[in-house]
């Protein structure tokens, strides 16, 4: 008496067979072009918004470079003020919106359904419309780069620099558009995830069950919900004291310059956890199956991951110390923003415990570990100094916050590439190669210290922030090429990574299953993984998926395979519940997403972009819902339980 | 070669800037020792030899504590951080007596500073330095004519922005004598890095001495290159924008340049004050300053040469 | 099938083609213009008001430097439009003393070489004249007048400023067709 | 079926329409309402911050909205939950009929609400370019009538829907659904209308 299977791999009966063959049918996309445009696939959707994000990264990293370049030497003549204020702020605007977010949440979609072991995302149509939309976003930002459009006036846009007086043209109003199509696409994610969590988990993945980075994910989630709408409408606010000529930031007017800085770091701080704290899910993860044992401390782990949550909506104005806001309420913040170093604190000293106890296998993802521990540690100790507002009033908008930002995001950026390394097999069904993966991770490491561990040291001798040249006389040079230096070590070692994908891609050793023996549910499935994910969604018999899974595990039967018919479960004891129709490809919501990008590019230009863009919406959107003929038979069917 | 004053956080010359290089000194030790500490503990949690182990419960018994006192520890550390911090917060905000009052506005991208006066006559403008008593309190009131630049001058102290529609206030003290370089940490646009100023600190007599001769009006031109440097100032465009008195030359969209000989730099800390850098100023502003508001003035030679030496006579 | 294909790709020509468009709408409208032409003192015979002309033809100036097309002079010319003070005599565009600019009655001719010479020549009444300006600063005052009455493109005429408002945005501004006025007799505001 | 097991969860018997909370389009809607309430939150704290910043609120020369055309589409906003009480009851029996009936009440209200909300933006004797009093107003009042555009063409187009399609049980649920959304934004409104249209006249 065999187990039914969970892995198209791993097909026993003919059952098994006849099912998985169904399956493929009934989830599998339609080939060709048309195919690519219309899916709903959380998959394809989620490397998608991979490679996009990743592009984005390899672009802001372009603009880095050239920024290095400038900097290498005093008054240097490469670029003017110009050309070097739309680069940094491209830089900051790129890294920020279109490569750390997308990306946490490009990962988000692609393994949330894996790991709770579901069919698909929870809306799968609104999934493909946040990709379309997020991609436009990228677009119109960079078309406004090539066109001489490209913002200038930094990732914060500050007015009133940023308003219509000392901005003319469309610089700013490219940016404001570009944080709202990037803002809507984050929402959006935001809500599938969530709904995801709460409602596909497998029978049997109580709460306190589900693995760490989907807790991470959950997290972030909510962080998003409440801190991105923040900023999307300090952007509306942006965009209309630009185009209708409002006054919320004039203060000739009764507005007012500080409330935009307000509205910007109430979302502007909660964003920065948005980045790290998928990555330090992706630690657990990586800790726990390279030592072999379940992470020491789930329950401290996710306490201080929901706790990083509240904490960080409670820190926004450390950004703004050296503003006119009242001394008192600034200590308060000061309080706060040491206290969140207590809840990464608890986190790293569970991982140490963690690898303590284990046997560790030094395999890439796991060095990128170990780096990062070394690397976020700086940046996080530097992160309580600028806390402290005399301290801050020096180092503020100098080179010092420059090299914070940078360990801290680049520490987060560390369990990313282990993440890449960790999960290739899964996206890929090969593994990336070793040998060069040793090389990244010891590049990226140098690279990271060479390049940011001086800007420390230059920030404190008086340095300041988006500087296009300095003066000789200043002595800033040796170090400013030092850095510049590890910039290009950096550069090096993306190349690595680089190469390293593009050949595992072809000739990567296959890599099965499971290849690193570890214990969340995407790894009970082929890799890569079918259109419809698991044959029979597994039954979770404990906090380890697959470590704690018996023999021949049980499985969800009787969920119909020739129709889109997903298992929703309870909330908090993922009881099953119900039987949900998933909806099928189409191209609605490509259209959709033209549409607002239509609106929303035309709303640079004229007020009249709102009107005509909520008509093209409202007929794409009605496209969108309004079943086709063959979809309303499978719901017919599915209620009636009889084929159609 | 602009001959620069301090200009280092590290190299602090009054008590805010000291105050906050001593905090720094405390934080940056403790973080060493934390950073230390932490990275000990994964190098050898990962390298350590592997012998037989304790048995599970022991072992978690064990892991729970070490984690229990790492959090503990890391919470005394912070409590003790945020004390410290709180004491020099106090210490610097407190408002000094006897202080010097000077109001900077920042403009794109350009400080002028004024030193209010009871009597309107004897009020003194300038631009891009701030001559100060040494061993005395000055108190700085910061405005901003367009956009949000700050102001910071490291040796002394720490930076405050200035914000238009507001208007802040900060203060230092240099202790001794000296030239103490500050620059805009707020970016404000195209010349945001070429925004630089001079904190020259004298003893207090030579203070008194320097704003009695700024609030005289510049001498009539002696020889007659300057008097014909005087003219082609009021012939062309630069009467459009700066100010001289006594002559007719009274706008205020550019610095007032009645003491502008007086002065070590020009173009906000961009040039050293020398006829050479005057020239090049003149004839090419977008050339050192690309963005900046000042046109250039192409001019003959002779006239050029006779401007500058006008210029260079305004003590 | 292959005709559905088809249609997909076009999707994305659009796509594309929406990009294009916004890039002609850039490059010369967003160029900062800083020192990419020579310093050339304006002068007043430089621009005629007739091609008409006796004796030796004299230069003119090249209409190279114009900036009714370009948004950054357009602001500059905002900039100046009150830092020379016009704003004594014509308000915010208003007029006071001096004739409103945001009304379509032009006394010297709406087009951008008749604003030149009114600018750089003066005109009796008291309109002075602004000799001593770089011709490319009159250009960025021209393009700024033009825009009080909605003679430039909606994307080059500039927003509201961070000051008190007393008119509705250039931008906001629908073109007036010009129509010739009779200068008013003098001394009366 | 012969290997079937006794630890395997067959799912087969479970239903396929659920109303509220078990249902996912419910966790959906409550998300996105969510995120819209943040927004109105933006909206109102910036009102509120100017409003602190500011010596007079409206300043001087300025009118305070008139109140008639505001506190009428209030009262009209509020009582439009009775018939979607309608609607839910409906949809809750499956009662198809019935339900056309109240969507098409509803159709009829969704719209009217866009003409009462014109005549609000007008009642704020202001235009938004007049001060930042103005524009925070205007933008506050304009976000949420965003929201009634939405749900004025979602109600519609539903509506249409459920007259010339046939229509299967999940739309019952759906019905349930819009009528939640419909509830948070007929209420979220009054503290706005309290704030945006009462605020003036007590300080």
């Amino acid at each position: 008496m065999t187990a039914r299977a969970v892995s198209p791999s791993r097909l026993a009966t003919a059952d098994d067979h006849a099912a998985a063959a169904e399956l493929e049918r009934t989830w599998g996309d339609r080939p060709g072009l048309i195919g690519w445009l219309s899916t709903v696939d959380h998959k394809r959707i989620g490397i998608r918004y991979m490679v996009t994000a990743f592009v984005f990264f390899l672009l802001g990293g372009l603009n880095a470079g050239l920024m290095r370049l400038q900097l290498s030497q005093p008054e240097n003549g490469l670029l003017g003020p110009d050309r070097y204020s739309q680069l940094f702020t491209m830089h900051g605007t790129t890294m920020m919106f279109l490569f750390a977010v997308p990306m946490m949440t490009a990962l988000g979609i692609y393994f949330v359904p894996l790991m709770v072991g579901a069919r698909d995302v929870a809306f799968p149509r609104l999934n493909a419309f946040g990709y379309w939309v997020y991609l436009i976003g990228g677009l119109l930002l960079y078309a406004g780069l090539f066109t001489n459009t490209g913002p200038d006036t930094g990732w914060f846009s500050y007015v009133p620099l940023a308003g219509p007086e000392y901005t003319p043209g469309k610089r700013a109003d490219v940016w404001a558009q570009t944080v709202t199509f990037t803002e809507i696409a984050a929402l959006i994610a935001s809500v599938e995830i969530i709904a995801t969590i709460f409602k596909h988990r497998a029978p049997g993945m109580s709460l306190n069950r589900m693995p760490i980075f989907v807790w991470a994910m959950l997290v972030t989630s909510f962080m998003i919900m409440f801190s991105m709408p923040w900023v999307a409408t300090a952007s509306l606010f942006l965009a209309a004291d630009r185009l209708i000529g409002t006054h919320f930031f004039n203060p000739a007017e009764g507005g007012d310059a500080l409330l935009w800085q307000h509205l910007f770091w109430f979302f502007g701080h909660p964003e920065v956890y948005i980045i790290f704290i998928p990555s330090l899910g992706m630690v657990s993860h990586i800790v726990a199956t390279f030592t072999r044992r379940p992470v020491f401390g789930y329950t401290a782990i996710v306490l201080a991951n929901v706790a990083q949550g509240f904490l960080s909506f409670g820190l926004w104005v450390h950004h703004m110390f050296a503003t006119t806001v009242p001394q008192i309420g600034s200590s308060f913040f000061s309080a706060t923003s040491a206290m969140i170093a207590i809840t990464t604190g608890i986190q790293i000293f569970c991982w140490i415990v963690t690898i303590w106890q284990g046997r560790p296998r030094f395999r890439v993802p796991f060095l990128f570990v170990i780096a990062f521990v070394v690397v976020f540690m700086i940046g996080g100790l530097s992160g309580v100094m600028v806390a402290s507002v005399p301290f801050d009033t020096q180092v503020h908008d100098t080179y010092f916050v420059v090299a914070h930002l940078h360990y801290v995001l680049l520490g987060a950026l560390f369990p990313l590439f282990g993440a890449f390394y960790y999960w290739f097999p899964k996206f890929t069904g090969r593994r990336l190669g070793e040998r060069a993966g040793r090389w990244h991770v010891g590049l990226f490491f140098v690279g990271v210290h060479l390049t940011f561990f001086p800007m420390h040291y230059l920030g404190l001798a008086g340095m300041p922030r988006r500087v296009y040249t300095y003066l000789a006389d200043t002595g800033w040079g040796p170090l400013n090429l030092l850095a510049s230096i590890g910039a290009v070590v950096l550069v090096s070692s993306v190349v690595v990574f680089l190469a390293n994908a593009l050949v595992s891609l072809r000739r990567g050793t296959a890599a099965g299953d499971d290849p690193w023996e570890a214990d969340s549910l995407e790894w009970a499935t082929a890799s890569p993984s079918p259109p419809y994910n698991f044959v029979h969604q597994p039954v979770v018999e404990g906090r380890s998926a697959l470590w704690d899974r018996s023999e021949a595990g049980p499985v969800v039967t009787g969920l119909r395979t020739d129709v889109r018919e997903a298992l929703v479960t309870t909330v908090m004891d993922a009881r099953p519940d119900h039987r949900h129709f998933a909806p099928s490809p189409t191209v609605a919501p490509l259209l959709a997403a033209l549409a607002t990008g239509v609106t929303f590019i035309a709303l640079i230009f004229t007020p009249w972009g709102l009107p005509v863009g909520s008509v093209l919406l409202l007929v794409t959107i009605t496209m969108w819902a309004w079943p086709s003929r063959e979809e309303h038979a499978d719901q017919r069917s599915q209620e009636t339980g009889a084929p159609a | 070669m602009i001959q620069l004053g301090g200009h280092s956080a590290l190299h602090p010359a009054g008590p805010q800037a000291a105050r906050i290089h001593d905090f720094w000194q405390f934080l940056w030790i403790v973080a060493a020792v934390v950073f230390a500490a932490v990275v000990a503990a994964l190098l050898y949690a990962a390298f350590r030899r592997r012998g037989t182990d304790l048995d599970p419960p022991a072992a978690h018994r064990s892991a729970v504590r070490a984690v229990a006192a790492a959090t503990v520890g890391s919470l005394v550390v912070l409590f003790v951080f945020l004390l410290l911090n709180f004491r020099a917060g106090q210490a610097l905000t407190m408002p000094p007596d006897g202080a010097v009052h000077v109001k900077v506005r920042g403009h794109q991208w350009w400080w002028e500073v004024v030193y209010p006066a009871a009597t309107p006559s004897d009020q003194v403008t300038t631009a891009n330095e701030l001559h100060v008593p040494a061993g005395r309190p000055v108190v700085v009131e910061l405005t901003s004519a367009d956009v949000i630049h700050s102001f910071w001058p490291p040796s002394l102290v720490g930076k405050r922005d200035l914000i238009p529609g507001d208007v802040a206030t900060i203060w230092f003290q240099a202790d001794t004598p000296g030239v103490y370089r500050g620059q805009c940490a707020e970016f404000c646009g195209h010349q945001h890095a070429k925004m630089g100023f001079l904190v020259i600190a004298e003893p207090p007599a030579d203070f008194e001495g320097w704003l009695r001769r700024q609030r005289n009006s510049s001498a009539t031109p002696a020889d007659s290159v300057a008097a014909r440097g005087q003219e082609v100032f009021l012939a062309t465009q630069c009467a459009l924008c700066h100010t001289i008195r006594p002559t007719p030359a009274g706008s205020r969209v550019g610095p007032d340049l009645t003491h502008l000989a007086g002065r070590r730099t020009i173009a906000a800390g961009s040039l050293p004050n020398d006829p050479a850098s005057l020239a090049r100023w003149i004839a090419d502003p977008q050339g050192v300053k690309p963005g900046a508001f000042m046109p250039a003035t192409p001019l003959e030679q002779a006239d050029l040469d006779a401007l500058v030496a006008y210029l260079g006579t305004l003590e | 099938m292959t005709m559905r294909r088809s249609a997909g790709g076009t999707r994305l020509a659009s796509l594309l083609v929406l990009l294009v468009l916004l890039a002609c709408a850039g490059c010369e409208r967003e160029a900062r213009r800083f020192d990419d032409r020579p310093p050339a003192p304006a002068s007043g015979d430089a621009v005629r008001l007739t091609p008409l002309e006796a004796g030796p033809v004299t230069k003119q100036v090249s209409m190279e430097d114009r900036s009714d097309d370009n948004a950054w002079d357009t602001a500059q010319g905002k900039r100046l439009f009150s830092q020379f003070n016009c704003t004594g005599c014509h308000g915010q565009g208003g007029g006071n003393s001096g004739p409103a600019l945001m009304d379509d009655m032009w006394i010297y001719g709406a087009e951008p070489e008749n604003i030149y010479a009114t600018i750089v020549q003066g005109r009796p009444n008291g309109m002075p004249s602004f000799q001593r300006l770089q011709s490319q600063q009159v250009w960025q005052l021209v393009a700024y007048v033009r825009s009080l009455s909605g003679l430039l493109a909606k994307d080059v005429a500039g927003g509201r400023d961070d000051h008190m408002q007393r008119k509705a945005q250039e931008q906001s501004t629908d073109p007036m067709k010009p129509r010739d006025a009779q200068p008013r007799p003098a001394g009366q505001p | 079926m012969s290997d079937s097991r006794a630890s395997d969860v067959d799912v087969a018997a479970l239903p396929t329409t659920v109303f509220g909370p078990r249902d996912l389009g419910w966790w959906g809607t409550v998300g996105f309402m969510a995120i819209e309430g943040t927004t109105l939150l933006v909206a109102a704290s910036a009102y509120l911050y100017l409003w602190r910043n500011a010596p007079t609120w409206p300043p001087e020369h300025t009118l305070r909205p008139s109140l008639f055309w505001p506190t009428l589409s209030t009262a009209v906003l509020v009582l439009s939950n009775l018939p979607m009480i309608g609607v839910s009851r409906a949809a809750h029996r499956f009662d198809l009929a019935e339900l056309r009936r109240w969507m098409i009440v509803a159709s009829v209200l969704s719209v009217a609400f866009l003409f009462l909300r014109w005549q609000e933006l007008l009642a704020l004797n202001s235009r938004w370019d007049t001060n930042a009093y103005a524009s925070v107003a205007w933008l506050t009042v304009g976000m949420h009538a965003s929201l009634l555009v939405m749900n004025a063409c979602e109600t519609v187009v539903f509506t249409v829907f459920l007259h010339t399609s046939r229509v299967t049980e999940r739309y019952f649920s759906d019905a349930s659904d819009a009528g939640v959304y419909w509830v948070f934004i007929t209420l979220v409104w009054v503290p706005l209308y309290a704030l945006v249209y009462l605020g003036p006249y007590f300080i």
